[in-house]
């Protein structure tokens, strides 16, 4: 058993288990975008740092994969994890004003659209990469794919046509938390 | 080049089939046809068992791999930090506006060029450089990049 | 093996998602009664923590039927069953019932009401599980040569691979020589002589490898057995019938091509088709002078066209290499895309090829020595010299090589010409291995280096269920079973099986039971549903657990509530997108998951009624392609109907059952069905519960269980209306008919039977009891006497008195 | 030739110093790819061809690069008993006159830039001196390298071989007592020891972060799991840095030997090298060293007949600089897109494959021979408290002497710039130096006296990286150099992270207003939080660096970025939305040069009279002023 404090409340857990799975079976709040039950996590959209102190230096993680160690002191809500989750939403929010679950993080972080905000887009997608993640690692399949990179990497199916893999089962609709996942399905799924 | 089945089996008969030798596999490809045909694609992901979108992910993350035919000659201008102190962004609008091309890379609609961007070529000391095929050329200048896109024109 | 089952049950509060909408100490309450091991409510069962108190409870208590109440089962089964393998819980022993998607998040009623909505489908789950029998999976082997069917150049292809990798394999040819491979490569490859001489050496390593054994090409009288034991008939010219034993099955066929129509053009010595111009190139026959190639057919499509212009563009590079006098041009429409690349143009410039586009919508127009056309550069018109005009061979029916074997394989034509393998999409893990594999250019145009790519590929595949094999892991996932004492082989579920999984016996050999091949078989169900007399059965999802289930939720539904099938694909997918969504709908309407509607067995449809539902209504996906079961969908369409005139002769409204097709993106559609449907049940009265109506629903029921009646709905599966469907057509009034009288009789000989339960009867009494006319009756007791359905007891005042069962 | 035992070793150390150092006269000509550039390979195909028609009794052979980049093509005399002279800037027609002379026996004196007298060897039992006596003529007057500006300073420990053999000859490389530190390791050390010396000679990690190597080790060498893996980083995508690149194509075997040491202390028998698609010589050299080490028992089984057994395999990247990132370069070699993931669990844990994994780069590796040769004690001699041994930066930018130096840690930025460098060129003022590439900093000229070291660069909010040094005078502008780096990593980005690539692009939005004129005060403080948020919130190295040439260049030129936003002026005249072109018609003499180069046709005028440019047609695209031979183009 390993013993180490959330917000100075002491917490026990398994070798392996992660802050985050920790926190939510304690019933601590730690807000995610990228990270679903069914798939590994993948840390991309960083939403669920927390600041981890081990007595030696203090730094900032995200708690989806960082495994628990004892006497480590987590702080899910420090100045320096409501930096980067502040900007993340403000990022996020101007990319895709339109998604609920956005828009839901927005109002929480008190954060508005910027005047760097996309226009005509309302449904962004964000690259989390659960739709990916879900076809090969549920479904067994790869008929998404991440193409490119950097600002110009999307989703996708190999050469944006429709995926003679796909089997059209909708489990990337299914775990999509924006919804840019309605407009891309027609374009990728199986004919 | 056409895209024959001898050609590919010659490359992938070095490779076991085994997902770590996509990326070299796609390589050699890339040297054989100048670009990475469709249906070499194809065979290359059957040949390793990898799925057709990891070969297309991997073609398109790396900036080594390009899906569309290439031209004759290839244009790579260095950007890296020594060439741009240097005045290499000029230059490099100045390839652009020679050539025409529209976008920040691409190729001339007759197939003679295909301009890139690369970051460093390692050869700073001779900064602002460009390779154009095998060959570097340093020091250049707007004017200078003219005349060399005048003679490989010529060739 | 039976096993006593002990269930656990895990409820999860989704981090509020779930407990915040459902109130789960409630659903606790409800269930304390049922008969599980364990039950628990749990912040998120699905994270680490939630999975090792799982793993704790199923070792404390022994538990071995498991049942989430969380989440869809689509995604997070395959993490459950991952987690609790360790602790020998199986895959099928998990039953998820989405509590979030189906409860919480799509209905507004109370948190009190939704508790008692979701211990209704928790108890359904329990219900189905307890009936759950384990089985053992059978090892398979793999024994004798690959099976090279088709004649297709990729044959030999993959026939290399397989010797390269020291497997046997038995190419059916018509050419038994390399050489007259190369001289007929042309009608189905053209423009692909370039390659010849690769192709050449090719084909001799193939003809004269000891693994590989060329069998001289007949007409296929049969094909049947499973993988790794395949045996095909071939009907010898003296029509004696040998056989052919291999372990696996590649299917390659080509599509021929034949002479292009260039009678509009004239015809003659200078004009030919690419066929003609190649078979010229074979006999040596080239004429110098200019040549201009002429892609045009654009009615045969554009990658026809592009196909045709690689073709000339080669034939080009091949004549100029041989003559330097020929001076060849391509010219072909700017609408399809050249893949030539620049080292191709420096090529094309060197041998002075020329290469011009011309704009497709403008016709361009022979002369005589010239074509003109116009250019899309300049939006002129530009004429060029030819001494010989050449145009693209037209594509043939790739059908109409290959009927004798489309007759034995799961291989279908599909509008158009392409020839495809089923069409079934599944999760990779609900299908075993593929086993039967086809290859070529009848199941798409394209050039030589490409089907021979597919043969490796296809020889990649067999090797790798031979190298299963040879580990012992090559298993048969036995998910149909047929009983053989219940079978009749009628075949209709052959008939039917979207898979090919179930195979076909030996004609002439008589009613024999069918076997599965169960690497073909996809789970569908289809057959099982058809089965006149209930022989197959889908193993741990068999029609008797979905009726438990429903009686089950049956017993905790109210009066006013209503079924809802929906298939995994298009019902279930839209409604799960529905919750996230965030639509709502009203909370009546219990959905019930199934494979796909065709699986489902029309004694459901009656049962359910029966035990007093008020409606039902059936979601599954778009007709035609979009059913993952080919045509899956479109069976259950007649049982739904046959339910719709059931109930009409019981006088109850035809309204309470519906079906409708929603695509997985679409759960906007969906809820408008589910809200239609109750809306119409809303206008309804509840279901009667009177003994006559109930005697009724009891003869309605029966009817569904009658193989007469299966018969006739698993033969009249399709909709007559419609041209697609292949098979006979017949008028679709005469047929809507039959089926009536069919129903009306069955239905009557039903009531009769329950209303001779318990007590004997003359045709009167019965008459009085079914409130029918007497003369409707009698003729129907004969024939029921006769088939020993009901017995002559006596006679009385004259009349006969009949009791149930033989005499 | 087998090389299966310590005398076998011994002997090819014979036959290779015979073959070093001939008695018969010697050419070698510098063939690394900056040579090549230079025209070095029509320099020794000339001479070679020469040689070889004449019957010439020496031999001409190639060698790798010895740093002078700036005087490329570089060609060496060794005459029997005489120093060996260096030539600069030798092209074919120099070269035949060299011929001439030294066909002749003579040494010639055009062209020379400096002699060696001495050639240290430091692996080989001290140093060979060319010549006894007393030198005469115009070699007596010919400075000795270690005299030259750029060479006073330097200290060549990693680059021991390059320019002195010929990097596809094994039998050179031990010659210069290649391969004997192994045989060292192999039979006379335990692994423990092993790490335990490289431990105690303070090597860190010449990559970028400055991770104490043999603590590394020690953790990979404590990892579960088998196989474990020793791997190269020479993916050296830093623009600016190509230190690695020059050490393979001079020294391969130097790499070879240090993953070989490295593999016996961990425990591994597999190693794989990661090089840049875009260095096809290096990609080569490698080759060549792999296949002939492994052609002499050096890789494989058994080697030295210890029964160590080792191979390596050679990984070429695909273009993406952010593979230099050890998760994402591990990616890369399994076949995936090089996308970074979490390090929470240590790549010497789960690395490539999930196997424990050992990732050093290419100089690092380089400098473990000599570790294990010469002991840890000596190599501690060396550099600075921290940061011990020597550095090789590649010296670029506005500077008069470019190349590659190879200094003790410690040196300060002012004499590496004044000294090695020999200042700024065309009497322009220096004005910062930019080191560790897209995740470093600029330092101003107030901190030129910094010494170089791991922990102080740290401390000025730059870092060490691969070693990478562009210098800088007043014609750059700083918010470009920022915005240059940004769109550097905004390229490269493997667009994973939301932080990284996002971030970065908003970062470059606000640095693109203020290049424009545009902005406010605030948004320097809304960049700083920004910065803060990428550095902290980024998935790897590449994104939690990112910032960094922003936040040194806001935290020393802040006055620069204040000059954007407060004044619309770009006081280095480099932002194109802030400067305008004009002709001064007092200089101009009308040559209609710039009429001609004009893509716009924005200047007009006749030849002879004073011309003008139209600024409504000007897209700054600065050809004229380049073109310009009287500075008649103005810029402001």
């Amino acid at each position: 058993m390993i013993t180490f404090t959330i917000n100075g409340q002491e917490v026990q857990g398994q070798d392996g288990w992660t802050i985050l799975e920790v926190a939510r079976w304690h019933g601590i709040d730690i807000p995610t975008l990228c990270h679903y039950e069914a798939v590994e996590p993948y840390g991309a959209c960083r939403l669920c740092v927390v600041e981890v102190d081990d007595g030696k230096r203090s730094r900032v993680v995200i708690s989806c994969m960082y495994p628990i160690r004892s006497g480590i002191q987590v702080k899910t809500d420090s100045p320096r994890v409501a930096n980067v989750r502040r900007w993340i939403v403000q990022l996020l929010l101007d990319e895709s004003p339109g998604a609920p679950k956005i828009q839901e993080l927005a109002k929480a972080f008190r954060v508005t659209p910027s005047r760097f905000k996309k226009e005509g887009v309302e449904f962004a997608c964000h690259l989390c990469g659960l739709c990916i993640r879900a076809c090969q690692e549920v479904v067994g399949v790869q008929a998404l794919t991440f193409g490119n990179r950097g600002v110009l990497k999307e989703v996708t199916a190999p050469y944006h046509q429709r995926s003679t893999d796909c089997i059209r089962c909708g489990t990337c609709l299914y775990v999509c938390p924006t919804g840019a996942m309605e407009q891309l399905f027609p374009q990728v799924s199986a004919p | 080049m056409s895209v024959t089945f001898k050609a590919l089996e010659n490359i992938l008969e070095h490779y076991p089939p085994s997902s770590e030798h996509l990326i070299s596999a796609l390589q050699d490809v890339q040297a054989k046809f100048n670009y990475l045909p469709p249906e070499a694609m194809t065979a290359v992901c059957d040949h390793l068992g990898v799925p057709l979108s990891r070969g297309w992910a991997v073609a398109t993350f790396y900036k080594a791999f390009s899906l569309e035919p290439k031209g004759e000659h290839d244009v790579a201008v260095c950007l890296g930090t020594a060439c741009h102190v240097r005045g290499a962004a000029n230059v490099y609008e100045k390839f652009r506006r020679d050539l025409g091309i529209a976008g920040p890379e691409g190729t001339t609609r007759d197939l003679k060029f295909s301009l890139r961007q690369v970051r460093c070529l390692g050869c700073c000391s001779m900064a602002p450089v460009a390779q154009v095929d095998e060959e570097i050329h340093g020091n250049l200048s707007q004017r200078k990049a003219g005349h060399l896109l005048r003679m490989y024109r010529k060739r | 093996m039976k096993t006593e089952s002990k269930i656990g049950i895990f409820l999860c509060e989704c981090g509020g998602k779930i407990s915040n909408r459902i109130d789960l100490p409630q659903v606790s309450e409800l269930l304390r009664y049922e008969p599980w091991e364990h039950l628990g409510t749990y912040p998120y069962p699905c994270l680490a923590p939630g999975l090792e108190a799982m793993r704790q409870e199923v070792q404390a208590k022994g538990l071995n039927r498991i049942l989430v109440g969380g989440c869809s089962s689509r995604v997070m089964k395959k993490k459950f069953t991952k987690a609790l393998a360790p602790v020998g819980v199986e895959k099928h022993q998990v039953e998820m019932i989405n509590l979030k998607d189906h409860v919480a998040a799509v209905h507004e009623a109370t948190p009190q009401e939704l508790a008692r909505k979701a211990v209704a489908l928790i108890a359904g789950g329990m219900a189905s599980l307890r009936l759950l029998e384990p089985y053992e999976p059978v090892s398979l082997p793999f024994e004798g040569p690959a099976l090279i069917l088709g004649g297709g150049v990729s044959g030999f292809a993959a026939a290399r691979e397989l010797a390269r990798h020291g497997l046997e394999s038995a190419v059916f040819s018509k050419a038994l020589a390399p050489e007259r491979v190369l001289e007929e490569l042309h009608w189905t490859f053209p423009g692909c002589r370039i390659f010849c001489a690769d192709l050449a050496d090719f084909l001799r390593e193939v003809f004269t490898s000891p693994l590989v054994k060329i069998v001289p090409d007949q007409p296929i009288e049969y094909i049947i057995g499973g993988v790794g034991d395949y045996h095909v008939g071939l009907r010898q010219p003296d029509n004696t019938v040998t056989e052919v034993n291999g372990a696996a099955i590649i299917v390659a066929l080509d599509r021929e091509f034949g002479p292009a129509d260039i009678d509009y053009i004239g015809g003659g010595e200078r004009v030919c088709d690419l066929l003609d111009l190649e078979a010229q190139l074979v006999a040596g026959d080239i004429k110098p002078g200019k040549v201009v190639f002429w892609v045009n057919s654009p009615e045969h499509g554009q990658a026809a066209q592009q196909l045709a212009a690689v073709a000339a563009w080669r034939d080009s590079l091949l004549m100029v290499r041989e003559n330097p006098q020929v001076k060849p041009m391509v010219v072909y429409p700017a609408n399809i895309t050249l893949p030539l690349s620049g080292a191709d143009l420096v090529e094309a410039r060197a041998h002075d090829i020329g290469l011009m586009s011309y704009a497709p919508e403008v016709h361009p127009v022979v002369q005589s020595g010239y074509l003109s056309f116009v250019s899309p550069g300049d939006n002129l018109e530009h004429e060029v010299e030819w001494d010989t005009l050449v145009v693209p061979g037209a594509p043939g029916d790739p059908a109409a090589k290959a009927q004798e074997l489309l007759r034995w394989l799961p291989i279908y034509q599909e509008n158009g010409g392409r020839l495809q393998k089923s069409h079934i999409k599944f999760w990779p893990d609900q299908v075993p291995d593929e086993s039967l594999f086809f290859t070529g250019s009848s199941g798409g145009l394209c050039d030589l280096n490409e089907v021979l790519q597919q043969g490796k590929k296809a020889a990649r595949g067999v090797l790798h269920i031979r190298e299963k094999a040879l580990q012992g892991k090559l298993v048969s996932p036995v998910v149909v079973h047929v009983d053989k004492d219940l079978c009749q082989g009628c075949g209709l579920c052959t008939e039917i099986c979207p898979c090919g999984g179930i195979e076909h016996v030996k004609p002439g050999s008589g009613p024999v039971p069918r076997e599965v091949d169960s690497h073909l078989c996809s789970g569908g169900g289809t057959c099982a549903a058809t089965c006149p007399y209930e022989a197959v059965k889908i193993l741990n999802n068999t029609a008797q657990q979905l009726e438990a289930r429903i009686k089950a939720m049956m017993a905790r539904m109210q009066e006013n509530e209503s079924l809802g099938f929906v298939c995994g694909w298009g019902g279930l997918a839209s409604a799960e997108q529905a919750a996230v969504k965030g639509v709502t709908y009203p909370s009546g309407i219990y959905l019930v998951h199934v494979n796909c509607l065709g699986s489902l067995d029309p004694f459901i449809l009656s049962m359910a009624f029966l035990n007093g539902v008020k409606g039902i209504m059936l979601a599954g996906c778009t007709p035609k392609h979009s059913c993952h079961y080919h045509y899956g969908v479109d069976h259950c369409w007649y049982r739904v109907n046959a339910m719709k005139k059931l109930l009409s002769l019981a006088g109850l409204e035809r309204r309470r059952i519906s079906i409708g097709y929603v695509e997985v993106n679409e759960p906007e559609s969906f809820v408008r069905m589910a809200e239609s449907h109750l809306e119409t049940l809303d206008k309804l009265p509840p279901l009667p519960q009177d003994d006559k109506t109930r005697a009724k629903l009891w003869a309605i029921h029966a009817t569904m269980h009658r193989p007469r009646v299966r018969w006739v709905l698993g033969t009249s599966l399709r909709r007559p209306a419609e041209k697609e469907f292949p098979g006979s057509q017949f008028n679709a009034v005469d047929a809507d008919e039959t089926m009536i009288e069919v129903l009306k009789e069955e239905f009557l000989a039903a009531r009769v039977l329950k209303a001779l339960t318990d007590q004997t009867l003359n045709p009167p009494g019965i008459a009085r009891a079914l409130e029918e006319p007497v003369k409707n009756i009698a003729p129907l007791l004969t024939d029921m006497a006769h088939e020993g359905r009901i017995s002559l007891k006596g006679w009385e005042g004259g009349y006969p008195v009949y009791a149930l069962g033989k005499k | 030739m087998q090389i299966t035992s310590i005398d076998d070793l011994q002997k090819a150390k014979g036959v290779g110093l015979a073959q070093l150092y001939p008695d018969k006269p010697k050419i070698l000509v510098g063939m690394a790819t900056c040579g090549l550039a230079a025209g070095a390979q029509k320099v020794y195909d000339f001479l070679s061809k020469k040689a070889q028609d004449a019957h010439w009794g020496g031999v001409v052979e190639k060698t790798g690069c010895i740093g002078f980049c700036y005087k490329e093509p570089l060609v060496d005399a060794i005459l029997p008993g005489q120093p060996r002279v260096t030539y600069e800037q030798v092209t074919p027609e120099i070269a035949g006159a060299l011929w001439e002379e030294l066909a002749a026996g003579k040494i010639p004196e055009k062209q020379v830039m400096a002699r060696i007298d001495v050639d240290d060897m430091i692996l080989n039992g001290g140093p060979r001196k060319f010549y006894k006596g007393k030198l005469k003529g115009f070699l007596a007057k010919t400075p000795r390298y270690e005299d030259l500006d750029f060479f006073k300073l330097q200290r060549h420990i990693a680059m021991r071989n390059c320019g002195f053999i010929d990097p596809d000859n094994l039998l050179h490389y031990i010659a210069r007592g290649g391969y004997f530190a192994l045989y060292n390791a192999l039979t006379a050390m335990t692994p423990d020891e092993v790490i335990a010396a490289v431990t105690t000679a303070g090597l860190r990690g010449r990559g970028g972060g400055g991770f104490p190597t043999g603590v590394k080790w020690a953790s990979c060498r404590k990892a579960k799991g088998w196989p474990k893996y020793v791997l190269c980083n020479a993916d050296e995508g830093d623009p600016g840095a190509y230190m690695d690149r020059s050490l393979i194509e001079g020294d391969p075997h130097s790499i070879l030997e240090g993953m070989l040491i490295g593999a016996y202390a961990i425990g591994s028998s597999e190693g794989y090298i990661y090089v840049r698609a875009e260095y096809p010589l290096a990609v080569k050299t490698l080759q060549r060293a792999i296949f002939a080490a492994r052609e002499a028992g050096l890789l494989g089984q058994n080697i030295l007949g210890t029964g160590f057994s080792f191979d390596i395999k050679l990984n070429l990247g695909g273009g993406a600089f952010v593979c230099g990132e050890s998760t994402a370069l591990m990616a890369s070699i399994e076949g995936k897109p090089g996308e970074p993931r979490a390090k929470y669990v240590h790549t010497v844990d789960k690395g490539l494959w999930d196997r424990p994994s050992n990732l050093n780069n290419v100089e690092t590796w380089a400098n473990v021979p000599v570790i294990i040769a010469k002991g840890a004690d000596w190599y501690r001699d060396t550099g600075t408290e921290g940061s011990k041994g020597t550095k090789i930066f590649s010296l670029v930018g506005q500077v008069k002497n470019v190349g590659l130096v190879e200094v003790p840690m410690g040196v300060s930025i002012k004499d590496l710039v004044m000294e090695v460098g020999g200042g700024v060129p065309e009497n322009r003022e220096f004005k910062a130096i930019q080191i560790g590439g897209p995740s470093g900093g600029c330092i101003p000229k107030e901190h030129w006296g910094l010494p170089i070291d791991f922990d102080s660069l740290w401390d000025a909010g730059a870092i060490m990286g691969s070693g990478g040094m562009i210098v800088m005078d007043n014609s750059t502008c700083m918010v470009d150099v920022a915005k240059f780096f940004l769109d550097f990593l905004i390229d490269e980005s493997c667009g994973k992270c939301i932080p990284c690539r996002l971030g970065l692009k908003r970062m470059r939005e606000i640095l693109e207003e203020f290049s424009a004129g545009k902005g406010s005060l605030e948004d320097l403080e809304e960049l700083q939080s920004l910065s803060e948020a990428v550095k902290d919130g980024s998935l790897c190295a590449l994104g939690g660096s990112a910032p960094n040439p922003v936040l040194t260049t806001l935290r020393y030129f802040r006055d620069e970025y204040e000059a954007h936003i407060l004044q619309g002026k770009c006081p280095a005249a480099v932002c194109k939305d802030l400067i305008t072109y004009s002709i001064n018609p007092e200089l101009c003499n009308g040559c209609t040069a710039c009429v001609n180069e004009c893509p716009q046709g924005a200047i007009t005028g006749t030849k002879k009279e004073p011309h003008t440019l139209n600024a409504s047609l000007c897209i700054k695209c600065g050809a004229c002023f380049e073109v310009c031979k009287f500075g008649a183009v103005a810029v402001a």
